[in-house]
């Protein structure tokens, strides 16, 4: 359950919602690449689970696999509690917005959306009613006959979008679906999708890169890293206490200081003073990376519990309202969100709550502190 | 017709026919016709082959392995003996005997012995070709030959053939059929004229080495080594000649027609020259109707179409379509057209002296003929000796003999 | 969304038959139609079999002791050899230069196509007819015009031209087919990928290196195979115009094959023939195949 | 349009001009000689001699309606069972792997090198036993698959994106959907390529044709263009070419129609 | 020039710098969709041109206008001074990253990224070496050996920007091009580019969806809207100012609340009180639209010069540290952005300075006023 939102959307699961699980998956390619690696998962029935991760993790092939595209070298997968692992891929109840869109290059955008319908045989004039309802929510009612080649990027991207919805699948596996979309479509987009999702509780599964879109839809996330799990949790659980230094910096970008802990406080290589620490993790560990987000650092000395230190600021970008100021502590850099503009190559001095920071073992393991 | 009118319908028989020669099938089309069927009670499907007697000849093959002969079939009378040894052919004498209406003697004699083995009759002939000599008056005249004086002997061939060149009438004298003409036919016609003969009395082996045929080879030998004479396959001599290329071929008698039609100059036809101090005889060509099928209402169903093909009306309609450049079995028939055959060079003698072309025994008959023809092609184009060449191909037979 | 309601039929999860279930029209037809009767002509290769008189012995490999060594089959198999040496190079270079430049003109492309397609279609025995008479000695096209620069003459009378002869029909014969097959392939060259080059600085050739050859691979593999194959048997176009001859210098394998087996009535030894020349043609496909086929087919497998 | 195009396209209507020439002497032989009077055809015509008698020669001997007839059934009959067969066939070895793969292939690549002439006595004594000479079955029997069109199907759908594939397998597509749904639409100018052949062949085909036909009613186009030779009497040239003119007249016919497949209507860069 | 980008990577624009310019471009389809319709745009010699837009704009057609792959119906185009109207796409001296890719398929990695190179002629070794580096900046250096459809979409993405990038084109046309990047990798390749456009100077023209790709690399923002255009300026200024309602609905998704004027009220439907605005546009328009930033609406009731008003709140999002709420004014929703948790279905009190306002008439233009 994802517990940011709770609204009337969030209706109960209805009861045919179907559980998908894969344990112990591997994937070795022909080449020798494994791109999956003892993957273990199980997804809330009815949910959604959004899965991220870096560039080339294994997102994609997790998702070949448990729609059947893909065998698995080793492993298994079941859905709705029924070994799946050696079903026809049609068969597993399963639909997928492809990455690459994959549409049907020589059927119009009607006709690839009808097309699952028609697979399933349902009648013209029905079909007909469907196709034109998802052509509607997705905005594309207007380009219906025209064929892949005469479509833009989002909108070809919307016609995958609908080809998947259209089945009302028990599983639904989504890569990347909204990523040609402008920001305004895509809240729109995510926002009918997610009311849909829950009206018929089709089991998700979700990669995206926008954060926004992983933080409101996971009922569940899961980070990849190179074909492993690195930690699989609520969103609101994950943003807030990050299990590894490599979730911490992927989910929101935290900046990473590595050091080591001398007497209190953290030497950084190349910074001529320590920080020194508020708040000290349990265990008395040496080599240490304090993680702390670019929006948790706030300008000015700050108060006496808080940890303060000075940057150069390096160069500045604009976000919208605010600013994002890059900058170096010592050989590190950092990044500082900011409202007002700051001048670069100069001094700034900046402070964070001691509940805002984050501590990570040598090995990139959370240490119990600060933030908990 | 016969008195006894079959009980139970008419009965259906197969004849397989070399249906792209027009020449041979339309007459049969023709004869073999719904009156015909009313009046016999036999009607007569014809078997398309889709080509020429070669194709007749592979279909009977494939028709053989498969146990479905037709009933009959016509074919070139050179391959009457292929059959007859291959036991495959049915005899028509008791057919003939038993047919009180039929007179046998009514048929040209000569004709009547192509199909003749072992005192039987196998085959009887729809038409009979020979060879005569076209020769284009216009390169003649320009060679300063004169036309009405064609060449007799292979001597004056030669020297008429060399002059045709020499004054530069025409780029050659003399085409000659060898490499594909069935049988070798040209070639035993010169070789008998002089006296010789392919095979042994018994005709049981081949004798290549003949003096006939070895004098023939080296005439044509003389010849081709300047140029004289080329074009030894049927389509190359026949267009080199239309075009004017060639002065003087050996051609089927039954192709008169398709030299009036297709040559655009004047020409005449005489009697082939012969060897020097031989004597013309004529081994004849044409097609052949033989039956395959042994079960006696088809018998005497085949031996009513038969009848009727060789008969006053085939003969007549044979003659008709070839323009008399045939003879036909019907002795009556051919006389009628006798002025026609006249012309054809075909003398009243000659007619009797109608002889069938030998055949090898056995199924490899036609590998021998080919093994001589490249013999004696190899003598023509690559200068090979022709004893030699004859000698081999000789050797080359004998094993290919049953 | 509220017309989404109706949900579909559940799919069953379960097994459906193997997708190499649809092999089975076709190669049921490919068993009784070639395989079948090919294994009776492997079987008729060891008898000695007189069709005529029905007669069959068995021989063992006397057959193959009889015809292997002989000068006609060696002859065969060289001429054979020469004329896939002579046509498919050529088709296949001819074909695809003029596939490429159909391909590549904005106007008029029907009018190619169709030109270069009749030969494909014209019935080969009228065709003959007419190459029989460019090929005429001295006044034919042939010899009026490439005759006189090479200083050849009456290739069809000639025991060194006529299967060079034969095999310029074959290529004529022959391009048709492989320009169709290039146009079709070239309709699967990716059009994006085109456009990528061109912003790559590509010139044409490189474009077409890079881009369209790749592309064009299994076509290729496709067209190259199927040209070799129709070299290696040749038999049609030997047999309207020159009917293996003079004296041999034109018989190919798959003539000499049927001139034995069919004309001569010596199955026996036509099935060694036949043996002979599918053992030839597989072996060539084969070396095509791990020589070029895969890299080829690679290339262009998306 | 800039001129550096607008040479380049001069120069390649040039070339395809050059080589179209070569192409067409031997067909344009065929329609000159097919207008010839036959006295003339060796010896040459001018405009003013054209005429008419060779076609009236080769209508009045033919049936051409009836062979147009018999031709046309059994062309389509064996395109559409090749089709049905070999589409299949094609894509099962280009996208699936399975046991007995490269059997199938192989098997497939044996298949397409056996001459017709090999096989013709064989499936002749099959034919006859089961008593089904002389009919449109026999005619069509050896074509009713094609290892070559197996083949050439296969080559063409390596060509197509995987992606494709991917998707109407999640759409619940059968194999046999696949086929049709999927792969046929998107192969359109390899079905037209191989329908060229097929037709074409079968069109053509005189060889199986004499050997299982017996009645003239069944009789096929090419019938007609060898019905002018004698082994004797020599060939009737101007029926010949006017014959053979007739017989290829549908075949072009049928080639301008199919021609618009070849035009491309599929853009794949849809998809990677 | 990027107002925000203050660094050393800020470097003079090399000499050779090219402008790209478009006049009264004109682009209609064979069927007859007109996806670019009178665009006249020039671009900063050396400087990033952001196309912005919603799907199906127009965006990918004018990159490929410019490019010379599609024939504009009317209009002309230079290019350093050059009209190239006519002039063949490869010799416009134009790379360009394309939405999908358009990788060679049988080539591997290092073939792609080679290819523009062996095009130029460039030798064997100088090629491996520039390849290397440009692999290495894009992070794909293990993967060289793979061909395209061994690799992820992630990775395909990057083999497209190197390909384009390894060329050092005077123009670089750039479609989307990191839309399959995780956040981490995108802002990570960002400031690559950016380091890199710097010091080549190439012109560059950019679509992108997301907002702080547009804001951080524009020299030029172009806003499109079905195939023309509807602002042109700095980013800041674009940000500041938009011009009409479309581009600030477009640009950080303001809430926009459409009503009547009713003496220095604006009369929402559906809600009983009208909002007082505290600054009144010049002119005396009486329907109006005001904008506002979810990020500009502050909890509570603010000073008395600021708006304030009471919103229903519906759903909230979580967006990483902070959460989007959606909420209602009568009829209309709305969006703010606050830290905290807040209930759903209950009443919150939001305000926004005078300062952040913005007023637009009738037919979206702004009205000078309150923001300005
Ligand atoms: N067919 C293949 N052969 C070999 N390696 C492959 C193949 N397909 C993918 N890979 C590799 O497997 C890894 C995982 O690929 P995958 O497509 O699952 O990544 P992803 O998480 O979806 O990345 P992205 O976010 O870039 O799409 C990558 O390193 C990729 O290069
Ligand atoms: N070949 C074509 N034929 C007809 N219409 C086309 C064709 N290509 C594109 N279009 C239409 O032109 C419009 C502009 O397309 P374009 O690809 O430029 O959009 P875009 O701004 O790149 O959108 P996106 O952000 O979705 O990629 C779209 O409405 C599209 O449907
Ligand atoms: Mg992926
Ligand atoms: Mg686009």
């Amino acid at each position: 359950m994802n517990p940011s939102v709770l609204t009337p959307l969030a209706l109960p699961k209805p009861p045919n919602a179907v559980d998908v699980s894969c344990h112990n998956l591997v994937k070795r390619f022909p080449d020798g690449t494994v791109a999956l690696d003892d993957v273990t998962i199980e997804c809330p029935p009815g949910g959604i689970t959004v899965l991220l991760g870096p560039s080339g993790c294994g997102k994609t092939t997790l998702l070949r696999c448990v729609a059947g595209l893909e065998t698995q070298t080793t492993g298994t997968m079941s859905i709705g509690g029924r070994d799946v692992s050696a079903v026809d891929a049609g068969l597993r109840g399963v639909a997928m917005v492809f990455q690459n869109h994959a549409l049907y290059p020589d059927k119009t955008a009607e006709g690839n959306l009808a097309f699952p319908l028609r697979m399933a045989g349902v009648p013209k004039r029905e079909r007909a009613r469907r196709v034109a309802a998802i052509a509607e929510l997705l905005q594309i009612d207007g380009l219906l006959k025209r064929r892949p080649g005469q479509l833009s990027g989002g909108q070809r991207q919307r016609v995958g979008i609908g080809r998947a919805l259209i089945r009302e699948p028990d599983v639904l596996l989504m890569d990347e679906p909204f990523s040609s979309l402008d920001a305004e479509l895509r809240v729109e987009m995510r926002a009918e999708f997610l009311a849909l999702q829950r009206r018929l509780g089709m089991t998700t599964l979700y990669v995206t890169h926008d954060q926004a879109e992983a933080l409101s839809l996971a009922d569940r996330m899961v980070v990849l890293r190179a074909g492993r799990i690195e930690q699989a949790t609520s969103a609101e659980e994950m943003f807030r206490r990050p299990a590894t230094s490599f979730v911490a910096g992927f989910l929101g970008g935290m900046n990473l200081l590595a050091g080591t802990l001398d007497d209190g406080t953290l030497r950084v290589p190349g910074h001529p003073h320590g920080l020194r620490l508020p708040a000290l993790p349990a265990n008395g560990s040496q080599n240490l990376t304090l993680g702390v987000r670019p929006e948790d650092l706030k300008p000015g000395p700050g108060g006496p519990d808080d940890l303060s230190f000075e940057i150069t600021t390096m160069l500045t970008e604009l976000l919208g309202r605010e600013r994002l100021v890059h900058g170096h502590l010592g050989d590190r850099r950092l990044k500082v969100r900011v409202h007002a503009d700051v001048p670069v190559g100069e001094r700034l001095t900046v402070h964070a709550a001691a509940a805002d920071l984050h501590l990570f073992d040598h090995d990139g393991a959370r240490l119990p502190g600060a933030g908990d | 017709g016969t008195d006894d009118t079959p009980a139970d319908g008419p009965v259906t028989v197969n004849v397989l026919i070399p249906d792209s020669s027009s020449n041979i099938v339309d007459p049969a089309y023709k004869v073999l016709n719904p009156e015909f069927t009313k009046r016999t009670g036999t009607s007569v499907t014809f078997v398309k082959s889709g080509g020429d007697y070669g194709a007749v000849e592979e279909r009977i093959l494939a028709a053989r392995i498969a146990g479905n002969l037709p009933d009959a079939a016509i074919i070139s009378s050179a391959s009457i003996r292929t059959y007859v040894d291959a036991k495959l052919a049915q005899p028509f004498d008791s057919l003939m005997k038993a047919d009180t209406s039929y007179d046998p003697t009514t048929a040209e004699p000569s004709l009547l012995k192509f199909g003749a083995r072992d005192g039987k009759t196998y085959a009887l002939p729809l038409t009979a070709s020979w060879v005569v000599m076209y020769y284009n008056t216009e390169i003649f005249k320009k060679a300063g030959l004169n036309p009405d004086d064609p060449p007799e002997t292979l001597t004056e061939l030669g020297a008429a053939a060399r002059k045709i060149v020499d004054s530069g009438a025409a780029k050659h004298g003399l085409a000659f059929r060898l490499s594909d003409d069935p049988n070798m036919w040209r070639l035993q016609n010169v070789v008998a004229s002089g006296g010789g003969s392919l095979m042994n009395d018994d005709e049981s082996e081949p004798t290549f080495d003949d003096p006939a045929l070895l004098g023939l080879v080296r005439f044509l030998a003389d010849l081709a080594k300047d140029g004289v004479i080329a074009h030894y396959d049927a389509e190359s001599m026949s267009e080199a000649y239309y075009r004017g290329d060639v002065g003087i071929v050996y051609d089927a008698s039954s192709g008169a027609r398709t030299h009036a039609k297709s040559a655009n100059f004047d020409y005449r036809i005489a009697p082939y020259p012969i060897p020097d101090g031989g004597r013309r005889i004529l081994s004849a060509g044409g097609a052949s109707i033989v039956m395959f099928t042994d079960d006696p209402v088809r018998q005497q169903a085949v031996w009513e179409a038969v009848r009727e093909l060789v008969g006053p009306a085939g003969g007549a309609a044979y003659l008709e379509e070839q323009g008399g450049g045939v003879l036909v079995l019907d002795a009556a028939a051919n006389k009628s057209k006798a002025k026609e055959h006249a012309e054809l060079a075909l003398k009243p003698e000659d007619v009797a002296d109608f002889a069938p072309m030998v055949q090898f025994p056995g199924r490899s008959a036609q590998e021998i003929w080919t093994i001589l023809g490249e013999q004696i092609l190899a003598v023509l184009q690559s200068g090979k000796d022709p004893a030699t060449a004859l000698a081999d191909a000789e050797a080359a037979a004998k094993p290919l003999l049953p | 969304m509220n017309s989404l309601h109706t949900r579909l039929p559940r799919p069953h999860i379960g097994l459906r038959p193997p997708p190499s279930a649809l092999l089975i029209p076709a190669y049921t037809l490919l068993f009784l139609l070639i395989v079948g009767p090919v294994l009776v002509v492997v079987t008729l290769s060891l008898f000695d079999y007189d069709p005529l008189l029905g007669a069959a012995g068995f021989v063992g490999m006397d057959n193959f002791a009889r015809v292997l060594p002989s000068d006609d089959f060696r002859t065969a198999l060289v001429n054979t050899a020469v004329y896939m040496l002579l046509t498919v190079p050529v088709t296949l270079t001819a074909s695809l230069l003029v596939a490429l430049g159909i391909h590549s003109v904005r106007f008029g492309a029907a009018l190619w196509r169709s030109v270069y397609f009749l030969p494909v279609a014209a019935t080969l025995a009228a065709m003959a007819v007419a190459w029989r008479w460019l090929f005429y000695a001295d006044s034919g096209l042939i010899d009026a015009t490439i005759g006189q620069v090479l200083g050849l003459r009456d290739w069809l009378h000639s025991t060194t031209l006529a299967l060079p002869a034969v095999s310029v029909v074959g290529t004529w014969e022959n391009m048709g087919f492989a320009i169709v097959m290039f146009l079709a392939g070239l309709s699967a060259v990716p059009p994006h990928v085109m456009e990528a080059a061109r912003l790559d600085g590509a010139g044409p050739w490189n474009r077409f290196w890079h881009v369209t050859w790749p592309a064009l691979g299994p076509a290729t593999v496709f067209t190259l195979i199927i040209c070799t194959r129709n070299a290696l048997k040749v038999f049609d176009q030997v047999q309207v115009m020159t009917k293996g001859g003079p004296i041999n210098s034109s018989t190919t394998l798959s003539y000499l094959l049927w001139e034995r087996g069919i004309r001569f009535l010596d199955i026996g030894g036509g099935s060694v023939i036949t043996l002979m020349l599918l053992a030839l043609i597989l072996g060539v496909t084969v070396i095509q195949l791990s020589a070029v086929g895969r890299r080829w087919e690679r290339a262009g497998t998306r | 349009m800039t001129a550096r195009t607008v040479t380049r396209e001069t120069l390649t209507h040039l070339a395809l001009a050059l080589g179209g020439v070569i192409i067409l002497a031997p067909f344009a032989i065929m329609v000159w000689t097919a207008f010839v009077p036959e006295r003339l055809i060796f010896t040459g015509a001018g405009p003013g001699d054209l005429t008419l008698e060779n076609f009236r020669i080769a209508l009045r001997e033919w049936d051409w309606l009836s062979a147009y007839r018999t031709s046309v059934v059994v062309a389509v009959i064996t395109f559409v069972a090749q089709l049905v067969t070999c589409l299949p066939a094609g894509y099962v070895l280009a996208r699936h792997r399975f046991r007995g793969h490269g059997v199938a292939t192989w098997v497939m690549l044996g298949c397409l090198i056996v001459p017709g002439q090999v096989i013709a006595i064989p499936t002749y004594v099959v034919i006859s036993r089961v008593g089904q000479l002389d009919t449109i079955l026999a005619l069509v029997w050896p074509s009713l698959t094609s290892a070559f069109g197996i083949f050439l199907f296969r080559q063409f759908i390596l060509t197509l994106p995987q992606s494709i594939f991917d998707a109407a397998r999640l759409d619940r597509v059968s194999e046999f959907g696949m086929v049709w749904r999927v792969v046929l639409p998107n192969v359109k100018p390899a079905i037209t390529a191989f329908g060229i052949f097929s037709v074409v062949s079968s069109w053509n085909d005189l060889f199986w044709a004499s050997v299982v036909l017996q009645s003239p009613d069944n009789a096929t186009v090419p019938f007609a263009v060898t019905r002018f030779t004698d082994p004797e009497a020599g060939i009737q040239y101007g029926a010949q070419m006017a014959a053979a003119s007739l017989a290829v007249l549908p075949l072009i016919i049928a080639f301008l129609v199919a021609q618009r497949q070849f035009i491309r209507g599929i853009n794949l860069s849809a998809t990677d």
